[in-house]
């Protein structure tokens, strides 16, 4: 796949820096690695999304707001294809696909941190971070070499785990998160969807988080990344869309907005016709 | 190594839910007190393979006598050679085994005591019930010789001009199934006339059932195997006979038949117990045993 | 144009469709069976032989009944099937000894309540898992049963009064069926509008949680089993009055009966959901089904695999066709 | 129990305003609600607390920080009785008890929301709301009453769920977390823990909750407060403090610190001996 | 003065005792038992008696190694005693029409592997509980067996090759022991050491999650029941080997044996954790004490409340004891 123009991507794409509803999200010169239109979904007779645009370009971050219940994670778990949509289409990379499951979209290199982690509670920290990903040397686990890489994983997020051959059923709420991210992260992913990554973390650990996704930005990677902590949005995003009872209201370049801003269109004050 | 003075004998049992099997441990139990040696008992619950298992362990302890009533005849056989080979005779009740080391086959000849209930039967019914009936069986399709008491019946009567049989229920010899299959039974077959019931929770599943449909003054149940209810329903008209064998004798049988080859005598390889069909004309004697 | 649009509210029916989707598939298929049999047999909607049916479904549905408590806390209760052939047993005995009919009644709810609660206390107050208690609790009692009778089943005589408790009719309904439809309807709205209720479904979907805002759960869990006992006395009270006897035969194999019929009338074994109404159909359908075969005149080698066979379409249609449907609504 | 002078102790109360270690939190006019003195706890061969003292004033709310894992979660509940201590002492004004479990910390009017929520999946809404506290009339669940209360407990946090009756698995993660601060801000505790309780709430939410927080303030009750927000701190806060590795390491009066200290503190930096 | 200090690094021996608790309990206990018995008979500790217990115990063994793997995945399989009968009877009456005894191995092998396929695949592709298919499959399979054997037993004639797999010894030790011990070993390298084990395992913990870092979850899940069948296909040849005949009474209650045994082992019916160690312990314990009680001369009337008391007594020990002691280790 295109290796090259990915900074350029995350700089030139433009995008609706007006809201822009229903609509898509205007013309742009570079290619999204993953575009959506028309997305719907419905869980009995809730619709969770009716009708969502939206592209992530390579290399840039893309802010997901919004209230809660909003539809945020559902639509980010149809990127990673834990949902299959009810209607709508799904193009990766100009292609449009339709993906058939979660490891469909990790084959093609869809990777998320789900809000609720999603860990195996009776495997250790190791396996969890190789969960699906186990290296074997022949037929068998290579536990040796996971326990090594994992080392590294975490640290590169400055968690501090003491046993990593330790069950991941009883560590404190930040480590599991912690657990979850480092998974994510750690094999070269193309999208990187973090649902609340931080909201457990403490500081520093928060800021290891904000430096991953600047740098996995830097190599291409397209994050989006769903938060409450709107702040941090400004320290890492390129564009931020934000989301209203399971429809897109809204689309702004990080540079044409600011936190006032940002919270009245979550909360549908002004603009609301 | 067995206990010093006392020679041991095993019994290896089929199960304990049948007052049957029960009378049979007793009367091998007396037998056995009568003649000195210890007898111990294996339960196993219906279960083929512990039977073996059992048996195997006995052989271990290098037992005196094995008596075996067998769930699946042929798969007992590698364990009564396995016996034999390591000297200890085996004598075989009730159930009967295909041709093997065994000493001694003691029981009744199912096949045929079901026939001559059959010919009892047909006899009833010319002299009862004007020469006509529509019967039922409730079976043990999972017991192989009630299996056979079922067939010799069957094969007796059927052709008979006036006898209709209205199917097969299987109780799985378990009374409240057995009472379950007997009920639906008369349900499905209002004009039923006559029930047989081939072994005894198969009749007191009969019995409970056409008491609980009211059924006493059009049905007529035969059947196997005395009990208290089965006295109580030939009393009351309804069980108009019951094959009783002798459970304990067969019991007391066998010890005594272990503990004459033990002592170097000769025992008939077919040691037959009669069976008697008990009607309400021969039932008194009975009263005495089941109270 | 940002418009800013509130969600519509969901469709109330489709809402409800969703919300009893097990309930109404055991329904439909409890249905299908009725009609299915009403065709293929004369006799089978004969008044008589729906009595009959309700009859002999009153045992299975009492102790199913008391069930759904136990698998709704996430528990489960093997020791069901060996709980009445004890009570079976020991009321024939006592009852041999010359006790009054009544006073043995309630002694043996009495001891249904003590031997669940014992079985409760280790799962509740000593951790060890419900499976394991009860498993062990099966191979007990029908040990004890054993024992008690020597293998002899005990009749019980003269005693009218408790015979009726079996065979008798009261307003064209047998009696077992009305303490059945009495204990159903008692079950139903302790789950659906008491506190207690809301305690059980608690500790089944979180126990924990339910810890945590002070519900005594292990207390709750215990008392389930003490239910379950309660429920297996007067079940083998019943069998003893039906058969006029007791003994240590009495319901083999019932413990598997009664968690099929739980369910199949989609009472969840992971615990914190499930039905009485479901509980009443998953009972009936079976009973119906194996009514219906020998009404059928299915050869008695069949129903086993016939019997099996249905109750794996059953819960099959229910999860396929009508779950699905349901949940995924508005596919479209 | 003593209705006046709840203003006052929230205002009177001294306490370290200088890290205090290991040692007590100091001399105080007014008398804590809750004092802990030394209290450890291991899970295995873990030592989650190594010798906590702390203090809770009526009417103040005390922020609690610390890296993760630090052991905030253990404390808090062993205040609520969701733990029992291995060692150390804990007074309810100023009378020693052994909290037997949460029953009994309930009903001496101490209520948590626990960091992984403790909701009942398979209940509904109003059930979970009102989850240890039914309302019955005689024997039966006074569904209707509930229905009514429910609502207006979670208006007052403004959350948006629009179908009470429904199960609360399916809701989001947002609206999740609201119903448990509901549930437990609603029965007039006098002592109010809440760990990380606006991790997943959206901004209106989250102002909500601070609100809250000042309102019950004002009433008398004590409220501890776990976030790694930490700005939210100094909205609500009138103390904070700092856990680190098993132990409180610093305590500041909030008009003695501010954010940079804080993150000092958290991560053991400077302050390291 | 603040200190900021870390924790200590935790004792690797409490540790290990907390991580291992379950398996260490249940290897106390079998040594309790097996000390009580060799004082309590002469007989116990022959080596005749002792491979006798294996050679008795390898079918359960090799069953029950399967249903560990089903239960860590939160599974169950009601079916085996039912499979283990079918497999019985089919082989018997197959080898009776003249086919060759290895061609029937490997028949009744892929025909194991079938049965559980067609089991795994309405749990797993259905989504239908496996409580309810098994119990399903146990009726069917049983009716299926009683159908083809017709309640009699089918004798196995001349296939001393064949009858060498029930009661052959090998360099002093029973076949059948021999394959229990391979395939426990397999199972034992599985679990912990190969992908798959780890998908089993993740599965168990947490399906949509297994699911979610694209394990074929659902393959996963089905492919546990084949394990399972095929396990009883090899439990139901070395019967028949050994008693040389099959028939549909085979292996009654076979299911709750197996699965006492992987529970009293320490693999939770919750799913997710489990050892095979624990298994092989389980599985020994349960036989030695069946075993052991014959030779104690114990009455029959007591052996079921002897052999419930036991394992119930076992796991009580295991919960209270050991697992409490570890786990509030440093309470002092
Ligand atoms: N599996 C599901 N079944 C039924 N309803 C669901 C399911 N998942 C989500 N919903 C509903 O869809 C709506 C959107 O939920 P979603 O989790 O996407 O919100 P969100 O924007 O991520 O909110 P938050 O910020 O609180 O995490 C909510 O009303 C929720 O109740
Ligand atoms: N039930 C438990 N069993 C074993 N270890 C536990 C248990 N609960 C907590 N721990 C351990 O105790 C330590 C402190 O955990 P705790 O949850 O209190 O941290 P925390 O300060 O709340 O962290 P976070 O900010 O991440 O929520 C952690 O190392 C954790 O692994
Ligand atoms: O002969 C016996 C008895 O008749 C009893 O009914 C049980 O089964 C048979 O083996
Ligand atoms: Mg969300
Ligand atoms: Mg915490």
């Amino acid at each position: 796949m295109n290796q090259n123009g990915r900074q350029v991507a995350a700089a030139v794409h433009s995008g609706g820096g007006v809201p822009s509803g229903g609509g898509t999200s205007g013309a742009t010169d570079s290619n999204p690695r993953v575009s959506l239109r028309g997305i719907r979904k419905s869980f009995g007779s809730h619709q969770a999304l009716r009708g969502v645009d939206l592209d992530i370009f390579p290399g840039e971050c893309l802010g997901l707001v919004g209230d809660n219940a909003a539809g945020k994670s559902t639509l980010t778990k149809i990127i990673s294809g834990t949902y299959i949509p009810d209607g709508g289409t799904m193009a990766i990379e100009g292609e449009e696909v339709r993906l058939s499951g979660p490891a469909d979209a990790r084959n093609r290199h869809i990777e998320m941190v789900f809000q609720d982690l999603s860990l195996c509670d009776q495997i250790d920290v190791v396996g969890n971070l190789f969960l699906g990903r186990e290296l074997s040397k022949g037929m068998f686990l290579d536990s040796k070499k996971m326990l090594t890489e994992a080392r590294a994983m975490l640290d590169a997020l400055e968690i501090r785990i003491p046993k990593l051959t330790g069950k991941v059923a009883q560590l404190s709420g930040g480590q599991r998160q912690a657990i979850a991210i480092a998974r994510a992260a750690s094999f070269k992913p193309k999208v990187l969807i973090m649902d609340e990554p931080t909201s457990a973390l403490a500081v520093a650990e928060v800021e290891a988080v904000l430096a991953l996704i600047n740098r996995v930005k830097a190599q291409g990677v397209s994050v989006i990344l769903i938060t409450h902590r709107l702040q941090d949005l400004f320290r890492v995003c390129d564009r931020i869309a934000v989301m209203y009872e399971g429809t897109k209201v809204a689309e702004r370049q990080i540079g044409g907005t600011n936190l006032e801003d940002l919270v009245k269109l979550i909360v549908g004050e002004g603009a609301r016709q | 190594s067995v206990a010093q003075e006392k020679k041991t004998i095993a019994l290896v049992q089929i199960n304990q839910q049948a007052l049957f099997f029960n009378q049979m441990n007793e009367g091998a139990q007396k037998a056995a007190d009568a003649a000195g040696v210890k007898l111990v008992i294996f339960n196993s619950n219906n279960e083929p393979t512990a039977q073996n298992s059992a048996i195997e362990t006995y052989i271990q302890e290098k037992v005196s006598g094995l008596a075996v009533v067998a769930i699946d005849v042929n798969g007992l056989m590698p364990a009564v050679k396995q016996a034999a080979d390591a000297g200890i005779p085996v004598v075989a009740i009730d159930a009967i085994l295909p041709a093997g080391p065994q000493k001694a086959q003691i029981g009744v000849d199912n096949a045929t005591a079901g026939a001559d209930m059959g010919k009892f039967f047909l006899d009833y019914v010319k002299t009862n019930m004007a020469g006509k009936a529509k019967i039922g069986v409730v079976g043990a399709l999972n017991s192989y010789i009630q299996n056979v008491r079922q067939e010799g019946f069957e094969k007796t009567i059927k052709g008979t001009d006036g006898i209709e049989i209205a199917g097969v229920v299987d109780g799985q010899n378990v009374q409240d199934n057995a009472l379950s299959a007997a009920e639906n039974l008369i349900t499905a077959n209002p004009d039923l006339t006559a029930i047989y019931a081939t072994g005894e929770p198969a009749l007191m599943g009969a019995i409970a059932a056409v008491q609980s449909q009211g059924k006493q003054d059009t049905i007529k149940v035969f059947g196997w195997d005395l009990t208290a209810e089965a006295i109580a329903g030939i009393d009351a008209g309804f069980v108009a006979a019951v094959i009783q064998q002798d459970p304990s004798a067969m019991g007391a049988a066998a010890v005594d038949a272990l503990q004459k080859v033990a002592a170097g005598q000769a025992v008939d390889q077919n040691i037959s117990v009669p069976i008697t069909i008990v009607t309400k004309a021969n039932v008194d004697p009975y009263r005495a045993v089941f109270k | 144009m940002t418009v800013y649009t509130e969600r519509g509210q969901g469709s109330r029916i489709a809402d409800f469709f969703g919300e009893h989707a097990q309930v109404l598939s055991i329904a439909v298929f409890f249905a299908a069976c009725m009609i299915f049999f009403s065709v293929g047999s004369e006799t089978f909607l004969t008044s008589g032989n729906i009595l009959n049916i309700i009859r002999q479904a009153a045992p299975i549905l009492i102790v199913a009944i008391a069930m759904t408590f136990v698998i709704i806390t996430g528990g489960i209760d093997l020791s069901v099937g060996s709980q009445v052939a004890l009570i079976n047993a020991v009321a024939a005995v006592v009852m041999a000894m010359g006790f009054p009919w009544p006073v043995v009644v309630v002694a043996m709810i009495v001891l249904g309540g003590g031997l669940g609660f014992a079985q409760g206390w280790f799962i509740a107050y000593q951790g060890i898992p419900a499976f394991i208690v009860t498993l062990a609790g099966l191979s007990i009692l029908r040990g004890f049963a054993l024992y008690l009778t020597q293998g002899y089943s005990i009749p019980i005589q003269d005693a009218p009064g408790f015979f009726a408790l079996g065979r008798g009719i009261v307003a064209g309904f047998p009696v077992p069926a009305i303490i059945a439809v009495v204990i159903s309807f008692l079950g139903y709205v302790a789950i659906r509008s008491t506190k207690y209720g809301r305690q059980v479904v608690a500790v089944g979907s979180n126990m924990e949680a339910a810890r945590r805002v002070g519900m005594p759960a292990r207390w709750i869990i215990a008392s389930v089993y003490i239910i379950s006992g309660v429920a297996c006395a007067i079940a083998g009270l019943l069998i003893a009055a039906r058969l006029g006897s007791g003994s240590s035969n009495a319901a083999v194999g019932f413990e598997l009966q009664v968690i099929a019929a739980v369910v199949l009338g989609g009472t969840s074994l992971m615990g914190g959901r499930g039905t009485i109404i479901g509980t009443v159909l998953g009972t009936f359908t079976i009973a119906v089904i194996g009514n219906g075969l020998i009404l059928m005149h299915i050869s008695p080698f069949f129903t086993q695999i016939v019997t099996g066979a249905i109750i794996l379409v059953a819960i099959w249609l229910n999860t396929r066709i009508f779950t699905a449907n349901f949940r995924f609504g508005r596919k479209g």
